[in-house]
Protein backbone atom coordinates (compact mmCIF):
# COMPACT_ATOMS: atom_id res chain seq x y z
CA UNK A 1 0.00 0.00 0.00
CA UNK A 2 2.95 2.23 -0.73
CA UNK A 3 2.96 5.20 -3.30
CA UNK A 4 5.46 8.29 -4.11
CA UNK A 5 3.75 11.36 -5.00
CA UNK A 6 5.30 14.56 -6.70
CA UNK A 7 6.03 17.03 -3.89
CA UNK A 8 3.11 19.15 -5.07
CA UNK A 9 0.32 20.46 -3.71
CA UNK A 10 -1.61 19.49 -7.22
CA UNK A 11 -0.83 15.28 -5.48
CA UNK A 12 -3.58 16.07 -2.71
CA UNK A 13 -6.34 14.88 -4.98
CA UNK A 14 -4.02 11.77 -5.76
CA UNK A 15 -2.96 11.17 -2.26
CA UNK A 16 -7.14 11.57 -1.20
CA UNK A 17 -8.33 9.20 -3.32
CA UNK A 18 -5.82 6.80 -2.98
CA UNK A 19 -6.15 6.79 0.54
CA UNK A 20 -10.01 6.62 0.04
CA UNK A 21 -9.66 3.44 -1.72
CA UNK A 22 -7.61 1.70 0.89
CA UNK A 23 -10.10 2.79 3.29
CA UNK A 24 -13.04 2.11 1.22
CA UNK A 25 -11.91 -1.40 0.68
CA UNK A 26 -12.13 -1.91 4.58
CA UNK A 27 -15.11 -0.60 4.88
CA UNK A 28 -14.30 1.97 7.31
CA UNK A 29 -16.47 5.04 7.55
CA UNK A 30 -16.15 9.43 7.59
CA UNK A 31 -15.62 9.22 11.14
CA UNK A 32 -12.11 7.82 10.64
CA UNK A 33 -11.70 8.84 7.18
CA UNK A 34 -11.98 12.74 7.96
CA UNK A 35 -9.16 12.81 10.49
CA UNK A 36 -7.25 10.68 8.53
CA UNK A 37 -7.37 12.79 5.15
CA UNK A 38 -6.75 15.94 7.68
CA UNK A 39 -3.76 15.00 8.70
CA UNK A 40 -2.15 13.80 6.04
CA UNK A 41 -3.32 16.83 4.03
CA UNK A 42 -1.60 18.78 7.00
CA UNK A 43 1.72 16.28 7.09
CA UNK A 44 1.97 16.41 3.16
CA UNK A 45 1.75 20.14 2.61
CA UNK A 46 3.93 20.88 5.20
CA UNK A 47 6.60 18.82 3.55
CA UNK A 48 5.79 20.35 0.54
CA UNK A 49 6.10 24.15 1.87
CA UNK A 50 9.07 24.00 4.33
CA UNK A 51 11.05 21.33 2.57
CA UNK A 52 10.99 22.41 -1.11
CA UNK A 53 14.68 22.23 -1.89
CA UNK A 54 14.41 18.61 -1.98
CA UNK A 55 13.27 17.53 -4.87
CA UNK A 56 12.69 13.55 -4.29
CA UNK A 57 9.08 12.18 -3.91
CA UNK A 58 7.08 11.89 -0.69
CA UNK A 59 5.99 7.85 -0.14
CA UNK A 60 3.30 7.57 1.50
CA UNK A 61 2.04 4.35 2.93
CA UNK A 62 -1.79 3.51 4.18
CA UNK A 63 -2.32 0.18 6.65
CA UNK A 64 -5.48 -1.20 7.97
CA UNK A 65 -5.21 -3.48 10.79
CA UNK A 66 -7.55 -4.57 13.32
CA UNK A 67 -9.75 -1.51 12.34
CA UNK A 68 -6.76 0.86 13.17
CA UNK A 69 -5.35 2.92 10.36
CA UNK A 70 -1.54 3.14 10.22
CA UNK A 71 -0.27 6.22 7.59
CA UNK A 72 3.31 6.91 7.28
CA UNK A 73 5.25 9.72 5.12
CA UNK A 74 8.84 9.30 4.52
CA UNK A 75 11.24 11.81 2.75
CA UNK A 76 14.53 11.85 1.90
CA UNK A 77 17.66 14.48 2.03
CA UNK A 78 15.63 17.16 4.53
CA UNK A 79 16.67 18.45 7.75
CA UNK A 80 15.00 17.60 11.09
CA UNK A 81 11.64 18.67 12.52
CA UNK A 82 9.97 16.77 14.90
CA UNK A 83 6.37 17.16 14.69
CA UNK A 84 5.14 15.48 17.80
CA UNK A 85 6.36 18.73 19.80
CA UNK A 86 3.84 20.47 21.30
CA UNK A 87 2.62 23.45 20.01
CA UNK A 88 2.37 26.96 21.58
CA UNK A 89 -1.11 27.88 20.58
CA UNK A 90 -3.63 30.49 21.74
CA UNK A 91 -6.81 29.50 20.30
CA UNK A 92 -8.51 31.78 22.49
CA UNK A 93 -7.10 34.77 21.06
CA UNK A 94 -9.22 37.55 19.45
CA UNK A 95 -9.59 38.38 15.57
CA UNK A 96 -7.21 40.88 15.98
CA UNK A 97 -4.49 39.59 17.73
CA UNK A 98 -4.71 35.87 15.14
CA UNK A 99 -2.10 35.95 12.10
CA UNK A 100 -3.45 33.10 9.39
CA UNK A 101 -1.48 29.91 9.06
CA UNK A 102 -0.02 27.57 12.51
CA UNK A 103 -2.95 25.49 12.86
CA UNK A 104 -1.89 22.57 11.13
CA UNK A 105 0.43 21.05 13.33
CA UNK A 106 -2.23 21.57 16.29
CA UNK A 107 -5.45 20.42 14.66
CA UNK A 108 -2.81 17.29 13.38
CA UNK A 109 -2.13 16.39 17.03
CA UNK A 110 -5.47 16.78 18.53
CA UNK A 111 -7.19 14.73 16.04
CA UNK A 112 -4.52 11.42 15.80
CA UNK A 113 -4.59 8.85 18.30
CA UNK A 114 -0.45 8.12 18.21
CA UNK A 115 1.50 9.99 16.38
CA UNK A 116 5.34 9.23 15.75
CA UNK A 117 8.84 11.46 14.25
CA UNK A 118 11.81 9.07 13.06
CA UNK A 119 14.53 10.80 11.57
CA UNK A 120 17.86 9.53 10.39
CA UNK A 121 20.16 9.73 7.43
CA UNK A 122 18.27 13.11 6.70
CA UNK A 123 15.32 10.77 6.20
CA UNK A 124 12.20 12.06 7.70
CA UNK A 125 9.70 9.54 8.44
CA UNK A 126 6.29 10.80 10.07
CA UNK A 127 3.88 7.81 11.61
CA UNK A 128 0.41 8.42 12.95
CA UNK A 129 -2.33 5.99 13.77
CA UNK A 130 -6.26 6.39 14.16
CA UNK A 131 -8.61 4.02 15.68
CA UNK A 132 -12.11 3.75 13.91
CA UNK A 133 -15.36 3.54 15.62
CA UNK B 1 -13.73 18.91 -6.19
CA UNK B 2 -14.37 22.44 -4.96
CA UNK B 3 -16.61 25.17 -5.68
CA UNK B 4 -17.60 28.80 -4.62
CA UNK B 5 -20.29 30.73 -5.85
CA UNK B 6 -23.32 33.14 -4.86
CA UNK B 7 -26.37 31.29 -4.38
CA UNK B 8 -29.93 32.98 -4.54
CA UNK B 9 -29.68 34.87 -1.60
CA UNK B 10 -26.47 36.12 -1.98
CA UNK B 11 -25.19 33.96 0.12
CA UNK B 12 -21.64 32.61 -0.20
CA UNK B 13 -22.06 28.34 -1.36
CA UNK B 14 -19.20 26.26 -0.51
CA UNK B 15 -19.38 22.75 -1.72
CA UNK B 16 -17.04 19.70 -1.98
CA UNK B 17 -13.41 19.80 -0.30
CA UNK B 18 -11.40 22.97 0.01
CA UNK B 19 -7.97 21.24 0.99
CA UNK B 20 -4.84 23.74 0.17
CA UNK B 21 -5.06 22.95 -3.75
CA UNK B 22 -8.17 24.95 -3.97
CA UNK B 23 -7.43 27.83 -1.76
CA UNK B 24 -5.95 29.95 -4.18
CA UNK B 25 -9.26 29.93 -6.31
CA UNK B 26 -11.15 30.53 -3.20
CA UNK B 27 -9.24 33.10 -1.55
CA UNK B 28 -9.64 34.95 -5.05
CA UNK B 29 -13.58 34.54 -4.89
CA UNK B 30 -13.52 36.04 -1.40
CA UNK B 31 -10.92 39.23 -2.02
CA UNK B 32 -14.19 39.84 -3.76
CA UNK B 33 -16.69 40.09 -1.17
CA UNK B 34 -16.41 43.62 0.96
CA UNK B 35 -19.79 43.11 2.59
CA UNK B 36 -21.16 40.90 5.83
CA UNK B 37 -22.18 37.45 4.18
CA UNK B 38 -23.51 34.01 4.71
CA UNK B 39 -21.57 30.92 4.48
CA UNK B 40 -23.13 28.14 3.06
CA UNK B 41 -21.39 24.78 4.40
CA UNK B 42 -24.22 22.23 3.59
CA UNK B 43 -22.21 21.24 0.85
CA UNK B 44 -18.46 21.48 2.08
CA UNK B 45 -17.76 17.77 3.38
CA UNK B 46 -14.25 19.13 3.96
CA UNK B 47 -11.89 21.88 5.16
CA UNK B 48 -7.95 21.61 6.24
CA UNK B 49 -6.19 24.59 8.47
CA UNK B 50 -4.94 26.05 4.48
CA UNK B 51 -9.19 26.71 3.99
CA UNK B 52 -9.26 28.11 7.72
CA UNK B 53 -6.03 30.22 6.50
CA UNK B 54 -8.39 31.99 3.56
CA UNK B 55 -11.59 32.35 6.32
CA UNK B 56 -9.48 34.18 8.66
CA UNK B 57 -8.27 36.37 6.35
CA UNK B 58 -11.38 37.28 5.01
CA UNK B 59 -13.02 37.55 8.60
CA UNK B 60 -9.75 40.14 9.27
CA UNK B 61 -10.30 42.46 6.02
CA UNK B 62 -14.33 42.58 6.67
CA UNK B 63 -13.78 43.42 10.02
CA UNK B 64 -12.23 46.77 8.83
CA UNK B 65 -15.03 47.72 7.60
CA UNK B 66 -16.85 46.28 10.89
CA UNK B 67 -18.41 43.06 8.93
CA UNK B 68 -18.07 39.74 9.53
CA UNK B 69 -18.67 36.39 7.66
CA UNK B 70 -21.37 33.90 8.94
CA UNK B 71 -20.89 30.36 8.89
CA UNK B 72 -24.40 28.25 8.81
CA UNK B 73 -25.18 24.58 8.09
CA UNK B 74 -21.55 23.06 9.16
CA UNK B 75 -20.98 18.99 9.35
CA UNK B 76 -19.95 18.07 12.78
CA UNK B 77 -16.14 16.88 11.37
CA UNK B 78 -15.75 20.21 10.26
CA UNK B 79 -16.97 21.77 13.40
CA UNK B 80 -14.60 20.02 15.32
CA UNK B 81 -11.74 21.51 13.15
CA UNK B 82 -13.50 25.02 13.99
CA UNK B 83 -13.62 23.90 17.73
CA UNK B 84 -10.04 22.85 18.10
CA UNK B 85 -8.84 25.75 16.13
CA UNK B 86 -10.94 28.52 18.53
CA UNK B 87 -12.31 29.70 15.42
CA UNK B 88 -16.10 29.30 17.26
CA UNK B 89 -15.19 32.22 18.78
CA UNK B 90 -14.10 34.62 16.36
CA UNK B 91 -16.66 33.23 13.21
CA UNK B 92 -20.75 33.49 14.24
CA UNK B 93 -20.88 29.25 13.41
CA UNK B 94 -23.92 27.22 13.03
CA UNK B 95 -23.69 23.66 13.09
CA UNK B 96 -25.76 21.46 10.42
CA UNK B 97 -29.27 19.78 11.32
CA UNK B 98 -28.10 16.27 10.65
CA UNK C 1 -16.06 0.80 -2.00
CA UNK C 2 -18.55 2.83 -4.38
CA UNK C 3 -17.62 6.27 -5.17
CA UNK C 4 -19.18 8.90 -8.21
CA UNK C 5 -16.83 10.19 -10.61
CA UNK C 6 -18.04 13.36 -13.03
CA UNK C 7 -18.33 12.25 -16.33
CA UNK C 8 -15.28 13.70 -17.96
CA UNK C 9 -11.83 12.19 -19.48
CA UNK C 10 -10.29 14.45 -16.05
CA UNK C 11 -11.53 11.92 -14.27
CA UNK C 12 -9.72 9.26 -15.24
CA UNK C 13 -6.52 9.99 -12.55
CA UNK C 14 -9.09 10.13 -9.93
CA UNK C 15 -10.82 7.01 -11.08
CA UNK C 16 -7.02 5.37 -11.08
CA UNK C 17 -5.90 6.62 -7.43
CA UNK C 18 -9.37 4.97 -5.79
CA UNK C 19 -9.18 1.53 -7.61
CA UNK C 20 -5.17 1.38 -6.60
CA UNK C 21 -6.38 2.36 -2.99
CA UNK C 22 -8.97 -0.50 -3.14
CA UNK C 23 -6.66 -3.16 -5.06
CA UNK C 24 -3.18 -2.41 -2.69
CA UNK C 25 -5.21 -2.61 0.37
CA UNK C 26 -5.39 -5.85 -1.08
CA UNK C 27 -1.98 -6.68 -2.08
CA UNK C 28 -3.05 -7.22 -5.50
CA UNK C 29 -0.02 -7.18 -8.04
CA UNK C 30 0.97 -5.55 -11.26
CA UNK C 31 -0.64 -8.27 -13.52
CA UNK C 32 -3.85 -7.82 -12.39
CA UNK C 33 -3.57 -4.03 -12.02
CA UNK C 34 -2.74 -3.22 -14.98
CA UNK C 35 -5.65 -4.43 -16.81
CA UNK C 36 -8.48 -3.71 -14.04
CA UNK C 37 -7.24 -0.07 -14.87
CA UNK C 38 -7.40 -0.83 -18.41
CA UNK C 39 -10.96 -2.43 -19.00
CA UNK C 40 -12.19 0.71 -16.62
CA UNK C 41 -11.06 3.66 -18.75
CA UNK C 42 -12.23 1.75 -21.95
CA UNK C 43 -15.57 1.91 -20.54
CA UNK C 44 -15.55 4.95 -18.84
CA UNK C 45 -14.32 6.97 -22.07
CA UNK C 46 -16.88 5.18 -23.86
CA UNK C 47 -19.72 6.45 -21.40
CA UNK C 48 -18.30 9.62 -21.32
CA UNK C 49 -17.78 9.90 -25.25
CA UNK C 50 -21.34 8.26 -26.14
CA UNK C 51 -24.04 9.34 -23.66
CA UNK C 52 -22.33 12.95 -23.06
CA UNK C 53 -26.03 14.29 -23.31
CA UNK C 54 -26.80 12.65 -19.55
CA UNK C 55 -25.30 14.87 -17.16
CA UNK C 56 -24.98 12.85 -14.15
CA UNK C 57 -22.30 11.13 -12.62
CA UNK C 58 -21.21 7.50 -13.12
CA UNK C 59 -20.66 5.46 -10.26
CA UNK C 60 -17.60 2.89 -10.10
CA UNK C 61 -17.40 0.31 -7.42
CA UNK C 62 -14.38 -2.09 -7.06
CA UNK C 63 -14.84 -5.14 -4.97
CA UNK C 64 -11.90 -7.87 -4.21
CA UNK C 65 -12.89 -11.16 -2.61
CA UNK C 66 -10.95 -14.17 -2.35
CA UNK C 67 -8.41 -12.99 -5.47
CA UNK C 68 -11.14 -11.45 -7.63
CA UNK C 69 -11.30 -7.96 -8.19
CA UNK C 70 -15.22 -7.08 -9.46
CA UNK C 71 -16.05 -4.02 -11.00
CA UNK C 72 -19.52 -2.30 -11.59
CA UNK C 73 -19.67 0.50 -13.69
CA UNK C 74 -23.58 2.31 -13.56
CA UNK C 75 -25.04 5.17 -15.12
CA UNK C 76 -28.11 6.26 -15.43
CA UNK C 77 -30.87 7.75 -17.93
CA UNK C 78 -29.17 6.48 -21.04
CA UNK C 79 -29.91 4.10 -23.81
CA UNK C 80 -28.86 1.07 -24.08
CA UNK C 81 -25.69 -0.37 -25.27
CA UNK C 82 -24.73 -3.88 -25.00
CA UNK C 83 -20.44 -3.75 -24.51
CA UNK C 84 -20.74 -7.95 -24.32
CA UNK C 85 -21.61 -8.30 -27.99
CA UNK C 86 -18.51 -9.41 -30.02
CA UNK C 87 -16.95 -6.92 -31.88
CA UNK C 88 -16.09 -7.26 -35.39
CA UNK C 89 -12.19 -6.38 -35.73
CA UNK C 90 -9.86 -7.32 -38.13
CA UNK C 91 -6.54 -6.60 -36.25
CA UNK C 92 -4.79 -8.10 -39.39
CA UNK C 93 -5.44 -5.19 -41.25
CA UNK C 94 -2.34 -3.33 -42.57
CA UNK C 95 -1.86 0.37 -41.64
CA UNK C 96 -3.39 1.88 -44.84
CA UNK C 97 -6.80 -0.70 -44.10
CA UNK C 98 -6.44 0.66 -40.32
CA UNK C 99 -8.35 3.95 -39.26
CA UNK C 100 -8.13 5.30 -35.34
CA UNK C 101 -10.40 3.83 -32.98
CA UNK C 102 -13.07 1.11 -32.47
CA UNK C 103 -10.35 -0.86 -30.15
CA UNK C 104 -11.77 -0.17 -26.77
CA UNK C 105 -14.20 -2.56 -26.59
CA UNK C 106 -12.24 -5.54 -28.10
CA UNK C 107 -9.51 -4.97 -26.10
CA UNK C 108 -12.14 -5.01 -22.91
CA UNK C 109 -13.03 -8.32 -24.22
CA UNK C 110 -9.94 -10.05 -24.35
CA UNK C 111 -8.45 -8.81 -21.29
CA UNK C 112 -11.31 -9.23 -18.76
CA UNK C 113 -12.51 -13.10 -17.11
CA UNK C 114 -16.06 -12.19 -17.08
CA UNK C 115 -18.28 -9.52 -18.44
CA UNK C 116 -21.44 -8.60 -18.15
CA UNK C 117 -24.33 -5.90 -19.25
CA UNK C 118 -27.87 -5.00 -17.51
CA UNK C 119 -30.48 -2.28 -18.81
CA UNK C 120 -33.21 -1.01 -16.97
CA UNK C 121 -35.35 1.51 -16.67
CA UNK C 122 -33.05 3.29 -18.38
CA UNK C 123 -30.13 2.36 -16.20
CA UNK C 124 -26.72 0.85 -17.86
CA UNK C 125 -24.47 -1.24 -15.76
CA UNK C 126 -21.90 -3.05 -16.59
CA UNK C 127 -19.70 -5.30 -14.39
CA UNK C 128 -16.84 -7.40 -15.29
CA UNK C 129 -14.39 -9.22 -13.10
CA UNK C 130 -10.21 -10.27 -12.90
CA UNK C 131 -9.19 -12.89 -11.20
CA UNK C 132 -5.73 -12.07 -9.93
CA UNK C 133 -2.22 -14.93 -9.94
CA UNK D 1 1.12 11.57 -14.98
CA UNK D 2 2.75 11.35 -18.75
CA UNK D 3 6.00 12.81 -20.19
CA UNK D 4 6.90 12.95 -23.73
CA UNK D 5 10.08 14.37 -24.74
CA UNK D 6 13.09 13.62 -27.43
CA UNK D 7 15.57 11.91 -25.64
CA UNK D 8 19.98 12.55 -26.01
CA UNK D 9 19.74 10.79 -29.56
CA UNK D 10 16.70 12.02 -31.37
CA UNK D 11 14.68 9.57 -29.77
CA UNK D 12 10.88 9.64 -28.44
CA UNK D 13 10.80 9.28 -24.85
CA UNK D 14 7.22 8.31 -22.97
CA UNK D 15 6.75 7.99 -19.31
CA UNK D 16 4.07 7.31 -16.83
CA UNK D 17 0.21 6.59 -17.90
CA UNK D 18 -1.10 7.22 -21.50
CA UNK D 19 -4.65 7.59 -21.02
CA UNK D 20 -7.28 9.05 -22.86
CA UNK D 21 -7.08 12.03 -21.06
CA UNK D 22 -2.81 12.44 -22.04
CA UNK D 23 -3.85 11.75 -25.58
CA UNK D 24 -4.14 15.67 -26.42
CA UNK D 25 -0.77 16.65 -24.91
CA UNK D 26 0.65 13.66 -26.41
CA UNK D 27 -0.77 14.34 -30.17
CA UNK D 28 0.35 18.00 -30.09
CA UNK D 29 4.20 16.30 -29.72
CA UNK D 30 3.63 13.42 -32.02
CA UNK D 31 2.00 16.38 -34.85
CA UNK D 32 5.61 17.95 -34.73
CA UNK D 33 7.05 14.80 -35.72
CA UNK D 34 8.30 13.84 -39.60
CA UNK D 35 10.31 11.66 -39.73
CA UNK D 36 11.29 8.01 -38.67
CA UNK D 37 11.92 7.74 -35.00
CA UNK D 38 12.13 5.75 -32.41
CA UNK D 39 9.88 5.49 -29.12
CA UNK D 40 11.27 4.31 -25.87
CA UNK D 41 8.87 3.51 -23.43
CA UNK D 42 11.03 1.79 -20.74
CA UNK D 43 9.08 4.64 -18.41
CA UNK D 44 5.82 4.23 -19.70
CA UNK D 45 3.73 1.94 -17.86
CA UNK D 46 0.05 1.93 -19.13
CA UNK D 47 -1.53 2.70 -22.47
CA UNK D 48 -5.22 2.47 -23.47
CA UNK D 49 -6.73 2.73 -26.73
CA UNK D 50 -6.67 5.58 -26.66
CA UNK D 51 -2.64 5.98 -27.00
CA UNK D 52 -3.08 3.48 -29.70
CA UNK D 53 -5.21 5.49 -31.56
CA UNK D 54 -2.91 8.82 -31.62
CA UNK D 55 0.30 6.14 -32.35
CA UNK D 56 -1.80 4.91 -35.65
CA UNK D 57 -2.58 8.38 -36.73
CA UNK D 58 1.54 9.26 -36.28
CA UNK D 59 1.89 5.95 -38.28
CA UNK D 60 -0.42 6.61 -41.03
CA UNK D 61 1.11 10.08 -41.62
CA UNK D 62 4.89 9.51 -41.37
CA UNK D 63 3.82 5.89 -43.77
CA UNK D 64 3.05 8.95 -46.39
CA UNK D 65 6.74 9.85 -46.54
CA UNK D 66 7.79 6.01 -46.16
CA UNK D 67 8.74 6.80 -42.79
CA UNK D 68 7.74 4.97 -39.23
CA UNK D 69 7.72 4.90 -35.80
CA UNK D 70 9.84 1.79 -33.97
CA UNK D 71 8.48 1.08 -30.52
CA UNK D 72 11.43 -0.11 -28.24
CA UNK D 73 11.46 -1.75 -24.22
CA UNK D 74 7.60 -1.97 -24.23
CA UNK D 75 6.99 -3.96 -21.17
CA UNK D 76 4.76 -7.13 -21.07
CA UNK D 77 1.29 -5.36 -20.50
CA UNK D 78 1.75 -3.09 -23.15
CA UNK D 79 2.76 -5.60 -25.47
CA UNK D 80 0.10 -7.59 -24.89
CA UNK D 81 -2.28 -4.45 -25.75
CA UNK D 82 -0.19 -4.33 -28.87
CA UNK D 83 -0.67 -8.02 -30.03
CA UNK D 84 -4.64 -8.05 -29.16
CA UNK D 85 -5.01 -5.17 -31.61
CA UNK D 86 -2.70 -6.26 -34.16
CA UNK D 87 -0.64 -3.74 -33.58
CA UNK D 88 2.51 -5.83 -33.85
CA UNK D 89 1.94 -6.17 -37.50
CA UNK D 90 1.91 -2.40 -38.46
CA UNK D 91 4.75 -1.27 -36.07
CA UNK D 92 8.35 -2.33 -35.35
CA UNK D 93 8.44 -3.47 -31.98
CA UNK D 94 10.81 -4.59 -29.40
CA UNK D 95 9.92 -5.68 -25.88
CA UNK D 96 11.76 -4.55 -22.55
CA UNK D 97 14.91 -7.35 -21.24
CA UNK D 98 13.18 -7.81 -17.83
N1 LIG E 1 8.11 19.44 7.61
C1 LIG E 1 8.52 20.59 8.19
N2 LIG E 1 9.80 20.99 8.06
C2 LIG E 1 10.22 22.14 8.61
N3 LIG E 1 9.43 22.96 9.31
C3 LIG E 1 8.16 22.63 9.48
C4 LIG E 1 7.63 21.43 8.94
N4 LIG E 1 6.32 21.36 9.28
C5 LIG E 1 6.05 22.45 10.00
N5 LIG E 1 7.15 23.25 10.14
C6 LIG E 1 7.22 24.51 10.91
O1 LIG E 1 6.20 24.48 11.88
C7 LIG E 1 5.34 25.62 11.76
C8 LIG E 1 3.90 25.22 12.09
O2 LIG E 1 3.37 24.38 11.11
P1 LIG E 1 1.80 24.31 10.92
O3 LIG E 1 1.17 24.17 12.26
O4 LIG E 1 1.48 23.25 9.92
O5 LIG E 1 1.35 25.72 10.35
P2 LIG E 1 1.68 26.50 8.98
O6 LIG E 1 2.40 25.59 8.07
O7 LIG E 1 0.34 26.91 8.49
O8 LIG E 1 2.52 27.68 9.43
C9 LIG E 1 5.52 26.08 10.33
O9 LIG E 1 5.22 27.44 10.18
C10 LIG E 1 6.98 25.74 10.06
O10 LIG E 1 7.81 26.76 10.54
N1 LIG F 1 -21.42 3.30 -23.78
C1 LIG F 1 -21.70 3.31 -25.12
N2 LIG F 1 -22.86 3.82 -25.57
C2 LIG F 1 -23.14 3.87 -26.89
N3 LIG F 1 -22.30 3.41 -27.85
C3 LIG F 1 -21.13 2.89 -27.47
C4 LIG F 1 -20.76 2.82 -26.09
N4 LIG F 1 -19.54 2.24 -26.02
C5 LIG F 1 -19.17 1.96 -27.27
N5 LIG F 1 -20.11 2.36 -28.16
C6 LIG F 1 -20.05 2.20 -29.63
O1 LIG F 1 -19.18 1.10 -29.90
C7 LIG F 1 -18.11 1.52 -30.75
C8 LIG F 1 -16.83 0.79 -30.40
O2 LIG F 1 -16.34 1.24 -29.16
P1 LIG F 1 -14.79 1.09 -28.81
O3 LIG F 1 -14.37 -0.29 -29.19
O4 LIG F 1 -14.55 1.48 -27.43
O5 LIG F 1 -14.04 2.07 -29.83
P2 LIG F 1 -14.03 3.67 -29.95
O6 LIG F 1 -14.78 4.27 -28.82
O7 LIG F 1 -12.59 4.04 -29.94
O8 LIG F 1 -14.68 3.93 -31.29
C9 LIG F 1 -18.02 3.02 -30.58
O9 LIG F 1 -17.47 3.65 -31.73
C10 LIG F 1 -19.48 3.41 -30.34
O10 LIG F 1 -20.14 3.54 -31.58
Amino acid sequence: MRKKFARDFDSLSAIYEFTEGVLAAHDLGEAVRFPVHLAMEELFTNMVKYNHDSDGEIEVDVAVDAGVVTVTLTEHDVDEFDVTRPREIDTSASLGERTPGGLGLHLLQNIVDNLDYEYRDRRSRVIFTKESG
Amino acid sequence: MFEINFGGDGEIVCSGRLDAAQCDRALSFLDGVSDARTLDFSALEYISSAGLGILLKTQKRLAENGAALKIVNVNNHIHDVFRYSGFNTIFDIEAKQE
